[in-house]
């Protein structure tokens, strides 16, 4: 049976994490998941919009909220943890304050309820894909992983109300399940450099680094994330990594839609594992 | 003509609101003069008649205020003070009387902010409300000729 | 006393000329499913077949509660403030029976007794009372046993007698009436004085004989017949306040701070408040004692005192009773048997 | 009532009640209430759909408990408020013989106060849906309306207080409107005056009015008093679970319970 | 005709600041019955109170109204300057123009007209009030005590030598509280045993004392002087007369694994056990949880090998009921764990532990002799960091208050670690050092110059293990915030002080009121410390709020000296604000109708039946009656009698509707 539920990639899926986004969609094809994208969806204005302009930061979402409800979504699901924490955070204003929410859906040309229900790529997970996961498994991911959640996805804790926002479990759960076995590391939510990994890639080496040696020290085979930001720092910069601290680091970083897709067969092509820099042996 | 200064009574408990009260005193926190404080010894003790008998005298609002509940110092006070008002009040309501005039409140004796605040809001309600003329047109009706209607 | 005939048409607009020249009218309409007086302003209002209203008419010069005066006091002086008679409305009683204008004259005794009650004596001067004649009757009326009559014109300005299809006819009786008459002379027409009125009223038979019963009821005082009688009464005071002649009153002060009214409210010797001193001593403790002083008072005080009889026999007591104490029966029981 | 009759013969000859309260053929086509003391006259007593005065009003009164222990016919309205008195310490078992009248028109004696409690569960205290639709169509009108109405309503009320008097719940020895120190209630039957003497009434009938009618059947100007304490019966139902009167449950006024719900202290 | 005093209060500039109040004065006079109206500029002064009593001697004064502060405040003093000038004290009432008028308006025409009302309100109650005289109660020389820690065990011996009964109830087995689990104590380092023990002792062979440990308070009905507790002694499955304490069960009971609540979950102990050495009474308890008999039904070791056959397996809790007069609430308070911590692993770390837990470290009869040791593997730590403020002056955590006691615990335990680790390096994390006592900033001066303790001042950010170490990252804010990373072997949070798990159930058992941290609220934070609202119940030690052992032991005497003076009296007297149902002439005799509706109003269970009857002894009515003893002036039945046939002295009808009349007529 085929469920309906919404879609919406944002802009790294479509662009530097595709693979992200082929993951996604295949792991929810092989479990019969329908997932409709927002037509016309727009850019969620990520950490840049508010830098600039509270109303842009709000509006942009706001009209990717608006879409959904036009669509008739009651559910949505945001597998970039920016643009995630972007639209809850804009739902949580815009409920919060009617003057905000009538000036807002005048900015965008539509009526906003607020009424859409949104979710990040671990609440999928659990919802859709947990409780059919136990039998499906036929490759466990028998691998020592080390989880790393970065900031957004668990941050702030009083707007997104997921896991906990010092030492989240969730993840490491979901990987244990897939077969895994979670390591136990100090580096879960230490920033990665995020955005400065074009103006400051020292920066982002050194901070990086340190998640990457820490995990390794740790004896974790394989890093497991999911957030486009996080994967493109600890994956592409491995090279600015290594030359920065003298090491030479080879553990590869997945997003937890490859682990879990590996794990019940799917295809490594179809889940785009190919396409990291570090390269994947499993 | 000057704006309407609705004159409103408080009955409050002497151990939380009172208290309260004297802590929004303490505190120098300001609020609106309309309120005159009567006290008793607990919510228990305020009789229904007498808010008749405010209304009657030409109060535009009352305030009823106790400790809350399980901290009545009386054990049992404000919950039989509650199930009076659950009665009263809708009685009152069913007979038309405007029991938005009525505010009723739970101030603790560390609450004196929520007191300064309960005070003003009640005092800005009734002043959009205006004075209670229905009931003061009853009240004086002695005053002028009687002949039945 | 001329008598004149009135169509039934123009009875309406003599109704509305009266209203037009400014007076209050009261008349009985329904009301909470009961037939009351109270003010009316068109003619429709009026209830028309009725034997008789729930509450009487008195209420027009003895009203349930009056202010006397009022007062303002001060540390040291105190201010009175009268209440101006000529403020009392005009008003003309409209629809009537017979027993209850012939409570006037009972009232206007009691409120005259020594020193005359200015105050009522204003307000029935202000009262022109236009009474209707009864054609029908139920067994609660003994109009006829208690010196009066469905046609008596004992207390009316003017009296409508209805004739049927031919109009009403009007027995102007005073000078008010005779105003009315004048300022209104278009409607009215003469009557010829053969008709007999008569044969237009209902038929009454007479239960009693007041003289009797108020010759037997000076010996029974201590007799057990009013404990019997009253053993069902509840001792509430509606027989009181509709009885069209009762006058009895309680004094009450009103203050709100230094100023205040004194009034003047209805009370019935029926509550046992009536007779409570404040040592806590009552001496009409029983409710026996209440339902004899009722008796007493109407049949042999005000007969012995005042040479009239304090009930005109309209019935209303006994309808309006809970319990059913019909007066009737029970002045019937003390006339055929010997209580002593 | 042949049964009634010669019933009430019985106990009178057997000494174990000095009066049997029933009812008797009234003027104007009405019954009302009858006091027999001599076995031979109970032949007046009679029953059927017209006797509705409560005659429950009169086990309180002392003219009648001084002429000994009562025998009282009771239909179910009377029972109730029968019920009512007891769990008030009014009455108890020996006060009085409970002649008890089915709406099947039935006689069953019963010996004690309990049975009378549980002969009654089958009738719970149900508003018919007349009286309940009022209410709604009172509730749902605006208050300025709604106050307008009760003045009209109330006005032509002169405080004779027959609703007091018909009401076996009100055996106060000193009621509140008789006391003046403090004056509660203006004496005056003046719209204020009736208001609040409607409003005490309701409220001290909170919990325990058993809906006989009594009071606005005595009412001589008509006043719809039974809509107040109707209106509080729906409340009590719907705030405090209260279906009618108990021996045991005591009055809803006079217990809580922590966990009752209000939406308005805030 | 009344001849009332109206006597107003300028309070020097609080009230006269923004009232008229010479004006009210004038228009005080203008009232009926007003034979005298004056303003002063300070009431509750002496030449004030002589004021007062000179004009009622002069004016012959039938009732006073004084117009300044809270009743709540000076009631008793005007009420008592009253009685001395031979005015019936309960004549005299006083308008709040302080606190409700004066203090929270503008100076402008409203305020003074507010004032002229209350003034008003105030005469119109007084005209209305009749002499009362106080109750006469007896007391109970007994007090009630509960909790035995330092202040329970003060106030017990303070109260006992006063040469009256006390009985001292601990929850625990033994008595001692916190002080018994501390090492040394500051300032001046020397060992909480030997100043402890003795006093334990001593309380346990005082004639006076009766001392019911592993007990707790079931309920307490009643009021001053006249209180019936009921304690339920939980069963200690032994006897303790035939116990002579020699420990043999405690060696021998196999159960050997249960987390040591006396070590703070680092030692272990036995099923049967003594929770400490100097315990007093030093006799065992079984813990029924862990005790493989009452979980399996098997073992019963300590049985077989005590010499003196003291085990009773079947032995039932006991509930005792004791008259007492006082109460004193010592029931301590609590020590946040370090769970609470997301920043510092949710307590996931076994070498991150509480100040609490470094004392049983540091206590010679702890799980490690006194030797500073790491819980995860015994190895000394060389470099220790102490976090201070770990949980208070931190509203996002929900304590914003300061638990006091923390900075001076965290330097003598840096100081403790720094003289039994002569080469160890410790470093404290503090926000501000709050040594307000007495030699308090000297001891923490000496732990930083002649013990080489590091101070930084700043927030410890996050604390995580890396290889065995814990890598705690902070910033020094006095050296530009620049960012500190030390590698410590150990980690000591000086966690919040917290009110006692339970202990709003044991207030509300005690009509107490608690703060919104549930520590119990004093009567008046200045004037009445070791008083709460409820008469006859005093309140000492950290129940309150956080305090050291030298404020715990004073307020412990303090509130002794209460209960002393309290017990000083064969008599009470008692506020005389209590209800009385009417009576009256015959032939009514009362207004009561015998509902007894009220009865199950009452939350005193103070209202009885009475059976009215003539001289011949025939019964004419039974009517209700209010035990003067018992009432508390609640009220609840006045409001609730329908015939209004129950009145409140102080607080009657007719004042009541006077007030209202009064306020709303001007």
């Amino acid at each position: 049976m085929t469920m309906a539920l919404g879609f919406y990639p944002g802009c790294s899926l479509k662009g530097s994490s595709r693979e992200y986004s082929e993951s996604v969609l295949a792991l929810a094809k092989a479990f019969g998941i329908e997932l409709t994208e927002i037509n016309d969806w727009n850019c969620c204005g990520a950490t840049a919009a508010h830098n600039l302009n509270r109303n842009l930061s709000l509006a942009l979402p706001a009209r990717v909220l608006a879409l959904a409800e036009k669509q008739s979504l009651e559910e949505v699901l945001v597998p970039c943890a920016a643009c995630y924490s972007r639209l809850a955070a804009t739902l949580h204003d815009l409920n919060r304050d009617e003057a905000i929410k009538s000036g807002i859906s005048e900015l965008i040309g539509m009526e906003l309820k607020g009424s859409v229900h949104i979710i990040n790529i671990i609440q999928f997970l659990d919802k859709y894909i947990c409780p059919l996961l136990e039998n499906r498994i036929i490759k466990p991911f028998s691998k020592k992983v080390a989880c790393y959640y970065g900031c957004l996805l668990v941050r702030p804790h009083s707007v997104l109300h997921f896991d906990r926002e010092e030492e989240p479990q969730s993840m490491d759960v979901l990987m244990a399940k897939a077969g895994a076995t979670p390591v136990d590391w100090s580096f879960k939510t230490e920033c990665c450099g995020a955005g400065l990994s074009v103006s400051r890639t020292k920066t982002v080496a050194r901070l990086s680094g340190k998640i990457v040696m820490d995990a390794t020290e740790r004896g974790a085979e394989a890093l497991i994330v999911a957030c486009p930001m996080c994967h493109s720092n600890l994956d592409m910069r491995r090279g600015d990594i290594n030359r920065y601290n003298g090491i030479k680091s080879s553990v590869p970083v997945l997003y937890i839609t490859q682990a879990l897709g590996l794990a019940v067969g799917l295809d490594p092509v179809d889940l785009g594992v190919q396409r990291h820099f570090v390269n994947v042996e499993i | 003509m000057a704006e309407f200064e609705p004159k409103i009574v408080a009955f409050v408990c002497n151990w939380c609101t009172y208290a309260g009260a004297d802590l929004t005193g303490t505190s120098r926190i300001k609020y609106a003069s309309n309120v005159r404080i009567i006290r008793f010894p607990c919510t228990g003790r305020i009789d229904y008649m007498l808010l008749l008998k405010a209304f009657g005298e030409g109060a535009d609002g009352i305030i009823v205020s106790g400790c809350h509940p399980n901290d009545c110092h009386y054990t049992s006070g404000n919950f039989h003070a509650r199930r009076r008002w659950i009665v009263f009040r809708s009685l009152i309501d069913f007979l038309g009387i405007d029991i938005r005039r009525i505010t009723f409140s739970w101030v603790s004796a560390a609450e004196g902010a929520k007191w300064a605040g309960l005070v003003n809001s009640t005092v800005s309600v009734i002043r959009d409300l205006g004075p209670y003329d229905d009931y003061k047109k009853i009240a004086n009706f002695i005053e002028k000729e009687v002949s039945h209607g | 006393m001329e008598n004149y005939i009135i169509q039934n048409g123009s009875l309406e607009n003599l109704f509305d000329a009266l209203v037009a020249g400014g007076k209050t009218m009261i008349a009985p309409r329904l009301k909470n499913g009961k037939i009351l007086f109270g003010k009316v302003e068109s003619f429709s209002e009026i209830s028309q077949d009725f034997i008789q209203t729930a509450q009487s008419a008195k209420e027009a010069f003895f009203p349930r509660t009056e202010k006397l005066f009022g007062y303002t006091c001060s540390k040291n002086k105190i201010v009175l403030e009268d209440v101006d008679p000529e403020m009392f409305p005009e008003v003309i009683l409209w629809g009537i029976r017979p027993c209850d204008a012939k409570s006037l004259v009972p009232l206007k005794k009691i409120f005259n007794w020594d020193t005359g009650d200015q105050i009522f004596n204003r307000r029935v001067e202000k009262t022109t009372v236009i009474s209707f004649s009864c054609q029908q009757s139920d067994e609660f009326c003994f109009c006829t046993s208690a010196g009066g009559g469905p046609g008596s014109t004992e207390g009316s300005d003017i009296l409508f007698t209805v004739m049927g299809t031919d109009g009403y006819m009007a027995e102007v009786l005073s000078e008010k009436g005779k105003q009315i008459l004048d300022l209104n002379s278009g409607l009215f027409s003469k009557a010829e004085s053969h008709t007999n009125k008569d044969q237009f009223l209902a038929a009454i038979p007479v239960r009693f004989s007041r003289e009797e019963v108020s010759k037997k009821l000076a010996s029974y005082f201590d007799s057990g017949i009013w404990e019997n009688q009253s053993l069902r009464c509840m001792g509430c005071g509606a027989c009181a306040f509709v009885c069209p002649s009762c006058a009895c009153f309680d004094i009450q002060d009103e203050s709100h701070g230094n100023r205040g009214t004194r009034l003047r409210c209805w009370d019935s010797c029926g509550f046992s408040l009536f007779t409570q001193h404040t040592s806590g001593h009552n001496p009409r403790e029983k409710q026996s004692q209440r339902w004899r002083q009722r008796l007493l008072h109407k049949f042999a005080y005000m007969p012995e005192r005042l040479s009239v009889y304090g009930c005109t026999g309209c019935g209303r007591c006994s309808r309006a009773c809970p319990v059913d104490m019909n007066i009737l029966q029970h002045l019937i029981s003390i006339q055929e048997v010997d209580h002593a | 009532m042949d049964e009634l009759r010669t019933r009430a013969r019985e106990l009178l000859e057997s000494g174990k009640v000095q009066l049997v309260i029933g009812y008797e053929q009234g003027s104007g086509g009405k019954t009302r209430p009858a006091f027999v003391e001599n076995p031979e006259k109970t032949d007046s007593l009679i029953f059927d759909s017209r006797c509705i005065q409560n005659l429950a009003v009169y086990v309180t009164k002392s003219e009648v408990r001084k002429k000994g222990r009562p025998a009282i016919v009771a239909s179910v309205p009377v029972l109730r408020s029968l019920i009512q008195l007891a769990s008030e310490n009014q009455i108890n078992d020996d006060t009085l013989v409970i002649i008890g009248i089915t709406p099947g028109l039935e006689l069953i004696e019963f010996k004690t106060l309990k049975e009378v409690g549980s002969f009654l569960e089958q009738y719970s205290l149900e508003l018919d849906a007349r009286d309940k639709e009022m209410i709604c169509k009172l509730d749902g009108m605006e208050p300025a309306l709604r106050w307008k109405l009760w003045m009209e309503t109330l006005e032509p009320c002169f405080k004779c207080y027959a609703c007091r008097a018909a009401c076996p719940l009100c055996y106060c020895t000193r009621c509140t409107v008789e006391c003046n120190q403090p004056q509660w209630l203006p004496v005056a039957s003046h719209l204020l005056g009736n208001l609040e003497w409607h409003i005490m009434r309701a409220m001290h009938m909170a919990g325990r009015c058993t809906d006989c009618g009594s009071c606005a059947n005595a009412c001589p100007v008509g006043i719809p008093l039974t809509l107040l304490t109707r209106k509080i019966m729906l409340d009590a139902n719907l705030n405090f679970g209260q279906t009618g009167p108990s021996l045991t449950s005591g009055n809803i006024m006079s217990v809580f319970r922590p966990e009752d719900r209000d939406n308005f202290i805030k | 005709m009344a001849r009332i005093g109206v006597f107003i209060c300028h309070c020097g500039e609080n009230i006269g600041a923004t009232v008229d109040c010479e004006k009210v004065a004038m228009a005080a006079s203008e009232y009926d019955g007003v034979a005298y109206s004056i303003d002063y500029k300070y009431m509750c002064s002496d030449p004030g109170q002589n004021l007062i009593r000179q004009a009622i001697k002069e004016k012959e004064l039938t009732g006073v109204v004084v117009a300044a502060c809270s009743p709540r405040m000076h009631e008793p003093t005007f009420r008592r300057a009253c009685n001395e000038a031979g005015l019936n004290p309960y004549l005299c009432e006083m308008a709040n123009l302080r606190e409700h008028c004066s203090w929270v308006h503008e100076k402008n025409e409203a305020t003074t007209e507010k004032a002229i009302d209350l003034v008003r309100m105030l005469v119109e109650k007084v005209k209305r009030n009749h002499p009362l005289s106080s109750i006469k109660v007896p007391v109970t020389k007994t007090a009630l005590v509960i909790g035995g820690g330092i202040s329970g065990i003060q106030a017990s011996l303070d109260i006992a030598n006063t040469g009256h009964k006390v009985v001292l109830i601990e929850r625990e087995p033994s008595i001692g509280g916190h002080m018994s689990q501390l090492s040394e104590t500051f300032p001046t380092l020397d060992c909480s045993q030997c100043i402890l023990t003795p006093r334990m002792v001593e309380v346990a062979q005082h004639p006076n004392i009766t001392l019911l440990t592993y007990a707790e308070l079931e309920s307490i009905e009643g009021f001053i002087g006249n209180f019936k507790a009921r304690i339920r002694k939980k069963a200690k499955s032994i006897d303790e007369k035939l116990c002579t304490g020699c420990g043999l069960c405690t060696t021998k009971c196999p159960n050997k694994k249960i987390p040591g609540e006396f070590n703070a979950g680092l030692g272990n102990r036995t099923a049967i056990y003594v929770p400490f050495p100097q315990a007093v009474p030093n006799k065992p308890v079984i813990d029924k949880l862990n005790c493989t008999y009452y979980t399996k039904g098997k073992c019963r070791v300590c049985e077989k090998v005590c010499p003196t056959q003291a085990i009773r397996f079947d032995q039932e809790d006991e509930i005792i009921d004791i008259p007492v007069g006082a109460v004193v609430l010592a029931t301590g308070f609590a020590v946040r764990g370090t769970d609470f911590f997301p920043e510092y692993g949710y307590g996931k770390h076994p070498d991150i532990i509480t100040g609490l837990q470094f004392e049983r470290l540091a206590s010679a009869s702890g799980p490690t002799l006194g030797e500073i040791r790491r819980p995860s593997d015994g190895k000394i730590p060389g470099k220790i960091v102490f976090v201070a403020c770990a949980g208070s002056r931190d509203p996002a955590k929900g304590i914003p208050y300061c638990s006091k006691i923390c900075c001076m615990y965290t330097a003598k335990h840096a100081m403790l670690y720094q003289h039994k680790v002569h080469d160890g390096e410790s470093y404290v994390f503090y926000m501000d050092i709050r040594a307000a006592g007495r030699n308090y900033e000297e001891f923490v001066r000496r732990a930083i110059e002649e013990d080489g303790v590091n101070y930084i001042r700043g927030r410890v950010s996050r604390i995580y293990e890396k290889q065995g170490k814990l890598i705690v990252k902070g910033a020094d804010t006095l050296l530009g915030g620049m960012p500190v990373e030390i590698e410590a072997d150990m980690v000591v949070l000086a966690t919040a002080g917290i009110a006692n798990e339970g202990s709003e159930v044991l207030a509300q058992k005690m009509h107490v009121s608690y703060d919104q941290y549930h520590f119990f609220t004093e009567a008046h934070p200045k004037l009445k410390p070791v008083e709460t609202n409820t008469a006859g119940i005093f309140l000492v030690g950290a129940c309150q709020a956080p305090r050291d052992i030298p404020e715990s032991v004073g307020q412990a005497s303090g509130a002794a000296a209460k209960v002393a003076a309290l017990f000083s009296q064969n008599e009470l007297t008692r506020e005389p604000v209590i209800a009385v149902v009417n009576r009256s002439a015959p032939p009514m005799y009362s207004t009561c109708a015998g509902c007894f509706m009220c009865v199950s109003a009452c939350p005193y269970q103070a209202i009885e039946k009475e059976e009215l009857t003539d001289r011949k002894g025939q019964l004419i009515k039974t009517v209700a009656r209010v035990n003067p003893g018992l009432c508390q002036g609640c009220g609840t039945c006045v409001a609730f009698c329908r015939s209004k046939s129950i009145d409140i002295q102080g607080y009657t009808h007719e004042q009541m509707v006077s007030e209202v009349m009064a306020l709303l007529n001007n």
